[in-house]
C-alpha cells in the first residue's frame, strides 16, 4: 500500500505550484511507496479549499501538504483531518500552529523581507520612494514579508521611503490597475516591490508600456520563466525567488517521512529533505527551506528553462 | 422620448464632470487632457462590454457569461497566439468574434428555441464557458512571455497620438449608435422591451431578434477577449472573474432600465465611464483601496434611485386646473 | 378571405373544431358567439399568431399559411386585437410603422419619411389632431385606438379584422370608429367586426357568423336575421335581456363620500350611497371614475376629503384596509389588476377571503372549494374544474371570476368597474341578475359603466362626472340617455 | 324558464393522470440524484461511508439556508444578490464584538440582528423607493462587501470562543452535524410556511400578478419587505455557521455564493420569473448539488470542472421536459 500524499495549493494553473508539483512527484520517484495527488481550487479562496480538502479527508489521505489561501479559516478542517490520523503539514504559506504538524517555510520570512527592500535598494543608491504592490490582502505570507520589511526599513535603509502598499489580489487586471494608480499618484516614484508572480508582471507590463523604464523599477518576488521578458527588456533590474521545485520535494519529503511515523514533528528536531539537505524546527514548528535566490541578466537565461 | 433621454444623459455627463472637478481638487492632473485621454483607455474595454450588454437588457434579457465568454475567448487566442506567433492580429480578431459568436449563439439558441429564460441560461453557460477555460487550457496559464509584441502591442500602437484599444471603443461606439438609432433591428430591440406581446402582433419574431441579441453580446464578449488577454498580458481560468456584475452595473448607471425598452448607448458609454473614472481616481487621491468597493455600491444605488425618479411616469391629468398649472 | 375545417386545441381544450368562415371585400362580417367561443383564438390563427391544427385559409381563392404575424401583413391581413397591442414608449408614428419603417438608400431607417408618412395615413382617417411625434403614453385611449387603427390603415391590408374594439370606447368614440368602418367599406376592404353589443352589430355589420363552443352554428346576411334567433344559435337557448325588476327598498345612507380630493385627477367628489341601492357612476372614458372608485377603496391616496362608512370616518391606505372595513372593488383592467394568472380558479376566488378560509395564518383548502363553489356556479362560470388556471380560460370567463372573487369577501358596499365588458349576453344577465339579488339582501352598489342601457336599466340614481368633477346627481326616474351623454360631454341641454 | 339549465357542477379537481405526477419536477430531480447517488458509490470506494456522507453534507447546508428563504423571495418576483456580502458584513460585525469580549449568544445575536439588518435595507430599497431589486441588490452587494473591507482591510478576526464553534463544527449525534440537522428544521418550517399558510398563498399570488393581488388585498409592499427580511435573516444564520465552521472572518468569506443559491434554487424548479416553486424542489437540488462536488471532488475533479458539472445540470433539467414535451407533442 502506497503513501498517499495530497499536495494541496492555492489555486491551479499558476506556474509556482504546477513547478512545486514537479518536485512533489520527484520526491515520490525517489521515495518509491509514494502517490502524489495534487490539487487545489481554481480560485485562490479559503471556503474552496476547505471543500478539496473535506474531499480529501473522505478518500483517506495518509498525509496533506498544502499551501493556505487563509491561515486560519482552514484550521478547523485541518485539525480534523488530523483527527481522522491524516498527516498535515503546510508549505509556502501557512495555517496557524493548532492547523499542522509543521510548516515549511520557503525561506526564512525577516530574510524575505529584507531581500525584496534590498533588491529596490540596490539599484537606488541616492534612495528614494518605492511602493509595495501586494497579492490579496489576506494572504499570510505576503503581509508577513512585508511586515518584516517594513520593521528592517529605518535601521537598513534610511534613504528608502516606503509611500504606499496596494493590494492586487493576485488578479492581473486589479493589480495593472493598482499599479497605474501608483505611478500616477507618486510622479518621483523609483520602484515598485511586488513580492507576488502576478503582480510583478502586472507592474512591469504597467512600466512598459508608460515608456517608464529605467525610471521606475520593478522588483519582487517572480519565475524566471514568466518574467525573464522584463529583465531583457529592462523594465526589471533584478528579482528573488526560491526554488519551487526544491519546495515542493521538500514538502512531499517532510509529508512522507511525518507520515510514516519515520519523523516526528517537535520544537527544535531536525529532519532531513532528501537532496536539499536538512532543516530544523523552531518553536512553532516551523522550518525555513533556503535563502530566497537573485535573478538578473547574468543568469535569467539559465533558469527561464527549468522553472 | 428623445428629449427625456438626452436631460438622462445630459445629467450623468453633469455628474461625471463635477465627479472629475472633485478629483481635480485633490490632484491637480487628473483634469489635463493627457490623462483624461488614458482614462478614456483603460475604460475602452468595460465601454464595449457595456454596449454589448445593453442590447441584451432592452429586450429584457440578461447575459451573466459574458465574462465567462472573454475568459475562454481570450484564453483561445492566447493560446493560438503563443502555439502559432505568426497568425497576423487581425485574423486573430475575426477568431475572437468567431468565437465569442459561437458562445453568444448558444446562449441565443437556449433562449430562442427552448425558451428558456436568458437569466438561467447565462448563470449555466456563466460557469460552463469559465469551466471549459480549464478544460481547454488544462489549467495552465499564457504569461506574456509566450505572446507574441504584436499580439500585445496591437492595441498599444498610436494611431493620430491616440491607441488603437480607444479607436476601437470608439468604433464600436459608432456602429451601435447606428444600430440603435438607424436600423429596423435596433428598434425592434426596443420594441421587444417595451411591449413583448405588442411585439409578436406587431410581426416582429421576438425569439429570433433575442437570437441575434445574444449572438452581438456574444461577439463583443469575444472581441474583449482578446483585447483584455493582450492587455492585461495574462491568460488564466481567472480572467475578468464576476465582471458580469461591472458590466451590469454600468448600464444600471447609465440609465438602461432592467425591466427594457429604455436606454442609449450615450448612457452605456457614459455609465462605464463613471466607473471608470471612480476605479482610476481613488488609487491617486490616496483614498485605500478597501473604500473602492464601498463606493462603487453606494454609486450604483444612487444612480438607480435617480434614474427611478427620473422615470416615474407623470401620469394622465384630468383635472383642467392641474393641467394649467 | 375564406377559412374552411380550421381546428385548434390548447391542452385540455379544444378552441376551434372544424369552422369555417369567408370575408367578403366592402363588407362587414359580424363574428358572435358566448365568451370561450372560440372568437380571439380564430382571429390569432388569421393573423399568424397561431397555427391552426387543421384546415385551410385561402386568400383571393389561392391557398395560403400564415406562419407569423409577419406573413400575415404580407397577405394584407391586419388586426386591432382584443388586448390593446401598442408600444407606450415608443413615439406614434414608430407604433403605426414598426416593422415596415421607409427605408434609405443605405437600408437603415428614414425618420424622416416615417413622420411624414404617419401624418398622411393619420389624416386621411381624419385624425390629424395626433401628433405622429407624441409619445404612445401620453395619448388618450380613444386616440390610443386610433392609433391602432393608423397602424392597420398603414399596411395596406385588404382584410382588416377588429376584436372587440369598443369595448374601452365610449359613445362618441364608438362613433368616430363606426365612420372610420364606412370609410373603410368604401375603400373596398373585407373587415370582420367581433362585439357582444348587439346594436353595434345591427349597425354596421353586412353579414354575420355565429360561433358556439368552438363550433361554426350559423352565418347568414345580418339583415334577414333577428337578434332573437342569433342568441339562440349563439346560447342554444333563447334569453330575454331584460334588465330585472326591483322592488327598491333603499335605506339609509351607507357609505357617504365628501370633498374627496386627489392633486391632479378628480376634485371634491361628494356622493351618498344608500343601503340597498344601485348608484350608477356615467362617464365619458377618463372621466376619473376609476380613479375615484380607487381611491375611496384605498388604492389611490387622496388629498383630501371624507369617508364615511355607516357613520364610521375610515382612511383606507390599501386594498386591505377597505375590504376589511366592508368596501371592495372589482376593478375594470381583468388582466392587469383582476385576475393572478397563474394560480387555479379556486385561489383567485379565495385570495380576498383568505382571513376568512384560512384558521390562524394555516389554509384550509376545503372551505376555499367551497367558498370558490358557491360563487363561481351562480355566475354559472365554465370550467373543467375549479384547480384549473385561469389563464386558460376565455375573457369572459375571467370575468366572472373577478366577479366572484370580490363578492366572496361578503362586503357591505361592492364598487363594480364596468362589471360587463367584454362578457356575453347570456353572462351579462346573470350579472344584472346577481346585482338585483345582492341588492335585495341589503347590500349597495356602486357600478361603473360607459354603458347607457346598462345605466338606465340598473341604477336606481346616476352620478355623471366629467373631467374629474361630479358635473351632475339624477334620479333615476324619467331619466333620459340625452341628458346623460351631454352632461357627461359638458354640452348645454 | 324551463330551459335554463341548473348551473354546472365545477369538479374541485379533475383526476390528474399518473403520468403527470411521474414527470413532476421533483420526480425529474428524485430521479437525478438516485442517479448522481449510484454514479457516485460505482465511481469512488471512499463515497459510501457515514463520515464522508456526513462532510458531503457541509457542502450545501449553508447555501441551502439560504436558498429556502431566497425561494420564496424569487417566488415573489424578486431577487437578493447581496446575501454572500451580508454574511461578510454579518461575520465582520462578529469579529468586531469578539475583540470586544462578546461570548457565544451574543455573538449569534449579531450576526443574525445584522443579517435582518441588511435585509430590511433592501427590503426598503425594493419597496419603499420602488426600485427593481435586481439592480438594488447588486448595489447593495457592494456596499455591504465594502464595508467589510473598510473595517477589517487586511485584518482578520480571529479568537471565536470555544463554544462558538459548535454551530459549523459540531455534531448533533454520531454523524449528524448541528447544520445538517438546522437545515432539515429549516426545510419543514420553509414547506409549512410556503404551502400552507395564507402568507404562502399570498407570495405565490404577489409572484403572479403583484397588481392583482394588491387589488385583492393582499399587502404586497409589506409581504416583500418580510422576505427580504427573511433572507437577510437566513444569511445572517448562515454568517454565524461559516464563521463558526472558518473559526476567523475575513471580508472576502463567502465570495460567489450568491450565484450557487441562486442555482440551487433554479435548480429546484422555482420560476426565475416568479409566481412557482416548491421547497421540496429546492431541498433536492441543493442534496443534488452537494452530490454532485462532492463526487466529483472526491475524484479530484477541480472545483471548476465541477461548476461545468452544475452548469450543464441546470440547463439540461430545465431543457429537457420541454423537449420531451415538444418531442411527445410531434408524435
Ligand atoms: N393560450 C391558451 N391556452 C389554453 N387555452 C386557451 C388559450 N387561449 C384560448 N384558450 C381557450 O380557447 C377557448 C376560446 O377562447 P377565445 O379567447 O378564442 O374566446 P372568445 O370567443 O374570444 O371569448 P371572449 O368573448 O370572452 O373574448 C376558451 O375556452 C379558452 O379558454
Ligand atoms: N390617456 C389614457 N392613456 C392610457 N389609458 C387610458 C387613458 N385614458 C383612459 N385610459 C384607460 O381607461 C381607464 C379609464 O380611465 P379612468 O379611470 O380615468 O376613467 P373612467 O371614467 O373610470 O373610465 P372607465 O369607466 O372607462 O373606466 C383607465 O384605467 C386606463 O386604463
Ligand atoms: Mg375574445
Ligand atoms: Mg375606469
Amino acid at each position: 500500500e502506497n503513501v498517499k500524499i495530497a499536495l494541496v495549493v492555492k489555486s491551479l494553473g499558476n506556474g509556482f505550484f504546477d513547478a512545486a508539483n514537479k518536485g512533489a512527484e520527484e520526491a515520490a520517484k525517489e521515495l518509491g511507496d509514494v502517490d502524489i495527488i495534487y490539487t487545489g481550487p481554481t480560485k485562490a479562496t479559503a471556503e474552496a479549499q476547505i471543500e478539496v480538502v473535506n474531499s480529501l479527508i473522505a478518500q483517506k489521505v495518509n498525509a496533506i501538504a498544502i499551501s493556505a489561501n487563509d491561515a486560519d479559516a482552514l484550521v478547523p478542517v485541518l485539525k480534523k483531518a488530523m483527527e481522522r490520523g491524516i498527516t498535515v503539514i503546510s508549505w509556502d504559506s501557512g495555517v496557524a500552529k493548532e492547523g499542522r504538524q509543521l510548516h515549511l517555510n520557503p525561506s526564512d520570512t525577516g530574510l524575505i523581507g529584507e531581500t525584496i527592500i534590498k533588491l529596490a535598494a540596490d539599484y537606488l543608491p541616492e534612495g528614494g520612494e518605492v511602493a509595495i504592490l501586494s497579492a490579496s490582502s489576506t494572504a499570510t505570507n505576503q503581509n508577513a514579508w512585508i511586515d518584516a520589511a517594513k520593521k528592517i526599513l529605518p535601521e537598513k535603509f534610511p534613504k528608502i521611503k516606503l509611500v504606499a502598499t496596494v493590494y492586487g489580489d493576485d488578479d492581473s487586471a486589479k493589480s495593472t490597475d493598482e499599479a497605474k494608480g501608483l505611478l500616477k499618484s507618486y510622479p518621483n516614484l523609483k520602484a515598485i516591490i511586488a513580492p507576488t508572480t502576478v503582480g510583478v508582471v502586472a507592474a512591469a507590463q504597467v512600466v512598459t508600456d508608460a515608456n517608464l523604464i529605467g525610471k521606475v523599477n520593478v522588483t519582487g518576488l517572480a519565475l524566471p520563466s514568466e518574467f525573464k521578458k522584463f529583465i531583457d527588456n529592462g523594465s526589471s533590474q533584478a528579482v528573488a525567488l526560491w526554488n519551487p521545485i526544491d519546495l515542493g520535494y521538500s514538502a512531499v519529503y517532510l509529508a512522507h517521512d511525518l507520515a510514516v511515523k519515520k519523523e516526528e514533528a517537535k520544537p527544535g528536531a531536525t529532519l532531513s529533505i532528501g537532496r536539499v539537505g536538512k532543516v530544523t524546527l523552531d518553536d512553532s514548528n516551523s522550518a525555513a527551506m533556503a535563502p530566497p535566490f537573485q535573478f538578473d541578466k547574468t543568469n535569467i537565461e539559465k533558469f527561464s528553462k527549468i522553472y | 422620448m428623445k428629449a427625456f433621454l438626452k436631460y438622462r444623459e445630459i445629467w450623468l455627463a453633469a455628474a461625471i464632470i463635477v465627479l472629475i472637478g472633485l478629483i481635480s481638487t485633490r490632484f491637480p492632473g487628473f483634469a489635463e487632457p493627457g490623462n483624461l485621454a488614458q482614462v478614456f483607455n483603460d475604460t475602452s474595454i468595460l465601454m464595449i462590454l457595456a454596449l454589448g450588454q445593453m442590447v441584451v437588457i432592452l429586450t429584457r434579457s440578461i447575459d451573466l457569461s459574458m465574462a465567462s465568454n472573454l475568459c475562454f475567448t481570450g484564453m483561445v487566442v492566447a493560446m493560438l497566439n503563443a502555439a502559432h506567433p505568426a497568425i497576423p492580429i487581425p485574423l486573430l480578431i475575426v477568431i475572437a468574434l468567431a468565437v465569442g459568436l459561437v458562445l453568444g449563439a448558444i446562449n441565443g439558441l437556449l433562449v430562442w428555441r427552448l425558451n428558456i429564460p436568458s437569466i438561467v441560461v447565462t448563470l449555466g453557460t456563466l460557469t460552463i464557458y469559465r469551466g471549459a477555460t480549464f478544460v481547454l487550457s488544462g489549467g495552465a496559464w499564457v504569461n506574456a512571455d509566450k505572446m507574441s509584441p504584436e499580439f500585445i502591442g496591437f492595441q498599444r500602437a498610436a494611431l493620430l497620438g491616440i491607441p488603437v484599444l480607444s479607436w476601437i471603443a470608439i468604433l464600436v461606439i459608432a456602429l451601435f449608435f447606428v444600430l440603435m438609432t438607424r436600423t429596423a433591428l435596433g428598434r425592434s430591440i426596443y420594441a421587444i422591451g417595451v411591449n413583448p406581446t405588442a411585439s409578436v402582433y406587431a410581426g416582429i419574431d421576438v425569439g429570433r431578434t433575442k437570437f441575434i441579441v445574444f449572438c452581438i453580446s456574444g461577439m463583443i464578449g469575444g472581441l474583449s477577449g482578446y483585447l483584455w488577454i493582450s492587455r492585461y498580458v495574462i491568460a488564466s481560468v481567472e480572467v475578468a472573474n464576476g465582471y458580469e456584475l461591472n458590466i451590469i452595473a454600468a448600464c444600471v448607471i447609465g440609465g438602461i432600465s432592467i425591466a427594457g425598452g429604455i436606454g442609449s448607448v450615450g448612457g452605456a458609454v457614459l455609465g462605464a465611464l463613471f466607473l471608470g473614472i471612480i476605479s482610476n481616481a481613488l488609487p491617486v487621491i490616496n483614498i485605500s483601496p478597501f473604500w473602492q468597493m464601498a463606493i462603487s455600491g453606494s454609486a450604483i444605488i444612487l444612480a438607480v434611485v435617480l434614474n427611478a425618479r427620473g422615470e416615474r411616469q407623470k401620469g394622465r391629468i384630468i383635472l383642467r386646473k392641474a393641467e394649467a398649472a | 378571405m375564406t377559412l374552411s375545417g380550421v381546428s385548434k386545441s390548447f391542452p385540455g381544450v379544444r378552441a376551434l373544431h372544424n369552422v369555417s368562415l369567408s370575408l367578403y371585400p366592402g363588407e362587414v362580417t359580424a363574428l358572435i358567439g358566448e365568451n370561450g367561443a372560440g372568437k380571439s383564438t380564430l382571429v390569432k390563427i388569421m393573423t399568424g399568431i397561431y397555427q391552426p391544427d387543421a384546415g385551410t385559409i385561402s386568400i383571393d381563392g389561392q391557398a395560403v399559411t400564415l406562419p407569423s404575424a409577419h406573413a400575415a401583413f404580407g397577405h394584407g391581413v391586419t388586426a386591432i386585437h382584443q388586448e390593446t397591442v401598442l408600444f407606450d414608449d415608443l413615439s406614434v408614428a414608430e407604433n403605426i410603422f414598426l416593422g415596415h419603417a421607409p427605408r434609405t438608400r443605405f437600408g437603415t431607417i428614414d425618420w424622416r419619411m416615417m413622420r411624414k408618412n404617419a401624418r398622411e395615413v393619420l389624416d386621411t382617417m381624419h385624425a390629424g389632431h395626433i401628433d405622429a411625434d407624441a409619445r404612445l403614453k401620453d395619448l388618450g385611449i380613444a386616440n390610443k385606438h386610433l392609433v391602432a387603427v393608423a397602424r392597420a390603415m398603414s399596411i395596406d391590408a385588404q382584410i382588416v379584422i377588429m376584436d372587440e374594439p369598443t369595448a374601452a370606447l365610449s359613445m362618441k368614440e364608438i362613433e368616430e370608429l363606426f365612420l372610420l368602418i364606412e370609410f373603410l367599406k368604401e375603400e373596398g376592404k373585407a373587415i370582420l367586426f367581433i362585439s357582444h353589443k348587439f346594436d353595434e352589430i345591427y349597425r354596421i355589420a353586412d353579414r354575420y357568423t355565429v360561433f358556439r363552443d368552438g363550433e361554426m352554428v350559423g352565418e347568414g346576411l345580418i339583415r334577414d336575421a333577428g337578434q332573437s334567433q342569433i342568441v339562440r344559435m349563439m346560447v342554444g337557448r333563447s334569453v330575454d335581456h331584460i334588465f330585472p325588476q326591483r322592488k327598491a327598498e333603499i335605506g339609509a345612507p351607507v357609505l357617504s363620500v365628501s370633498g374627496l380630493s386627489h392633486p391632479t385627477e378628480f376634485n371634491d367628489i361628494g356622493f351618498e350611497l344608500h343601503k340597498g341601492e344601485i348608484l350608477g357612476f356615467y362617464g365619458l372614458v377618463g372621466a376619473g371614475r376609476s380613479e375615484v372608485m380607487q381611491a375611496i377603496s384605498g388604492i389611490t391616496r387622496t388629498s383630501g376629503g371624507t369617508i364615511t362608512l355607516e357613520g364610521k370616518v375610515i382612511a383606507p391606505k390599501s386594498a386591505a384596509d377597505s375590504i376589511e372595513a366592508g368596501i371592495v372593488y372589482v376593478p375594470e383592467e381583468r388582466g392587469k389588476q383582476g385576475v393572478v394568472i397563474g394560480l387555479p380558479i379556486f385561489q383567485n376566488v379565495s385570495l380576498p377571503s383568505l382571513k376568512r378560509t384560512s384558521k390562524s395564518g394555516l389554509l384550509r383548502l376545503s372551505e376555499e372549494f367551497a367558498l370558490a363553489r358557491s360563487y363561481t356556479e351562480r355566475l354559472d362560470l365554465r370550467a373543467s374544474s375549479l384547480s384549473q388556471d385561469v389563464g386558460t380560460l376565455s375573457g369572459g370567463n375571467q370575468q366572472k371570476i373577478v366577479i366572484a372573487k370580490w363578492l366572496a369577501t361578503a362586503p357591505k358596499v361592492i364598487i363594480l368597474d364596468e362589471p360587463t365588458k367584454g362578457i356575453d349576453i347570456g353572462s351579462k344577465a346573470a350579472v344584472h341578475g346577481f346585482m338585483a339579488e345582492l341588492v335585495a339582501q341589503g347590500l349597495s352598489v356602486i357600478m361603473v359603466s360607459s354603458e347607457l342601457p346598462e345605466i338606465l336599466g340598473m341604477s336606481d340614481r346616476v352620478v355623471v362626472m366629467r373631467e374629474g368633477l361630479v358635473a351632475a346627481i339624477y334620479d333615476n326616474k324619467g331619466l333620459d340617455a340625452e341628458t346623460l351623454v351631454r352632461t357627461a360631454a359638458g354640452i348645454a341641454a | 324558464m324551463s330551459d335554463i339549465p341548473a348551473p354546472r357542477h365545477i369538479p374541485d379537481r379533475l383526476d390528474k393522470p399518473l403520468s403527470s405526477a411521474i414527470f413532476s419536477w421533483e420526480a425529474l430531480l428524485v430521479v437525478v440524484a438516485v442517479a448522481i447517488f449510484a454514479i457516485n458509490s460505482f465511481a469512488s470506494p471512499y463515497f459510501l461511508d457515514a463520515y464522508s456522507l456526513s462532510d458531503l453534507t457541509f457542502n450545501f447546508t449553508e447555501k441551502g439556508l439560504i436558498a429556502f428563504a431566497m425561494a420564496l423571495l424569487i417566488i415573489s418576483g424578486e431577487i437578493d444578490l447581496s446575501v454572500a456580502a451580508i454574511i461578510a458584513l454579518a461575520s465582520t460585525m462578529m469579529g468586531m464584538a469578539v475583540q470586544a469580549g462578546a461570548d457565544t449568544p451574543v455573538l449569534v445575536a449579531i450576526g443574525i440582528l445584522v443579517g435582518l439588518g441588511c435585509g430590511a435595507f433592501n427590503g426598503l430599497l425594493v419597496t419603499r423607493l420602488g426600485l427593481p431589486s435586481i439592480v438594488v441588490t447588486i448595489g447593495t452587494m457592494s456596499l455591504f462587501r465594502g464595508i467589510a473591507f473598510i473595517i477589517l482591510g487586511d485584518q482578520a478576526y480571529k479568537g471565536y470562543p470555544e463554544s462558538f464553534a459548535f454551530f459549523g463544527q459540531g455534531y448533533v449525534w454520531w454523524v449528524v452535524s448541528f447544520e445538517l440537522v438546522l437545515f432539515l428544521i429549516a426545510a419543514v418550517v420553509y414547506w409549512f410556511l410556503l404551502h400552507r399558510t395564507s402568507f404562502g398563498r399570498r407570495v405565490f399570488a404577489i409572484g403572479n400578478n403583484p397588481v392583482a393581488a394588491q387589488f385583492s388585498g393582499v399587502r404586497v409592499g409589506r409581504i416583500k419587505f418580510i422576505l427580504f427580511c427573511l433572507t437577510g435573516l437566513m444569511a445572517g444564520i448562515a454568517s454565524v455557521l461559516i464563521t463558526s465552521r472558518l473559526g476567523s472572518t475575513r471580508p472576502s468569506i463567502a465570495q460567489g455564493y450568491e450565484l450557487e443559491v441562486i442555482t440551487m434554487v433554479v435548480l429546484g424548479g422555482v420560476s426565475i420569473l416568479g409566481g412557482s416553486g416548491s421547497i421540496v424542489g429546492v431541498v433536492l437540488a441543493a442534496f443534488i448539488m452537494g452530490l454532485v462536488t462532492f463526487g466529483l471532488g472526491l475524484l479530484n475533479v477541480p472545483g471548476i470542472v465541477m461548476s461545468i458539472f452544475i452548469g450543464l445540470l441546470l440547463i439540461v433539467v430545465i431543457a429537457l421536459p420541454i423537449v420531451w414535451r415538444r418531442l411527445r407533442g410531434n408524435s
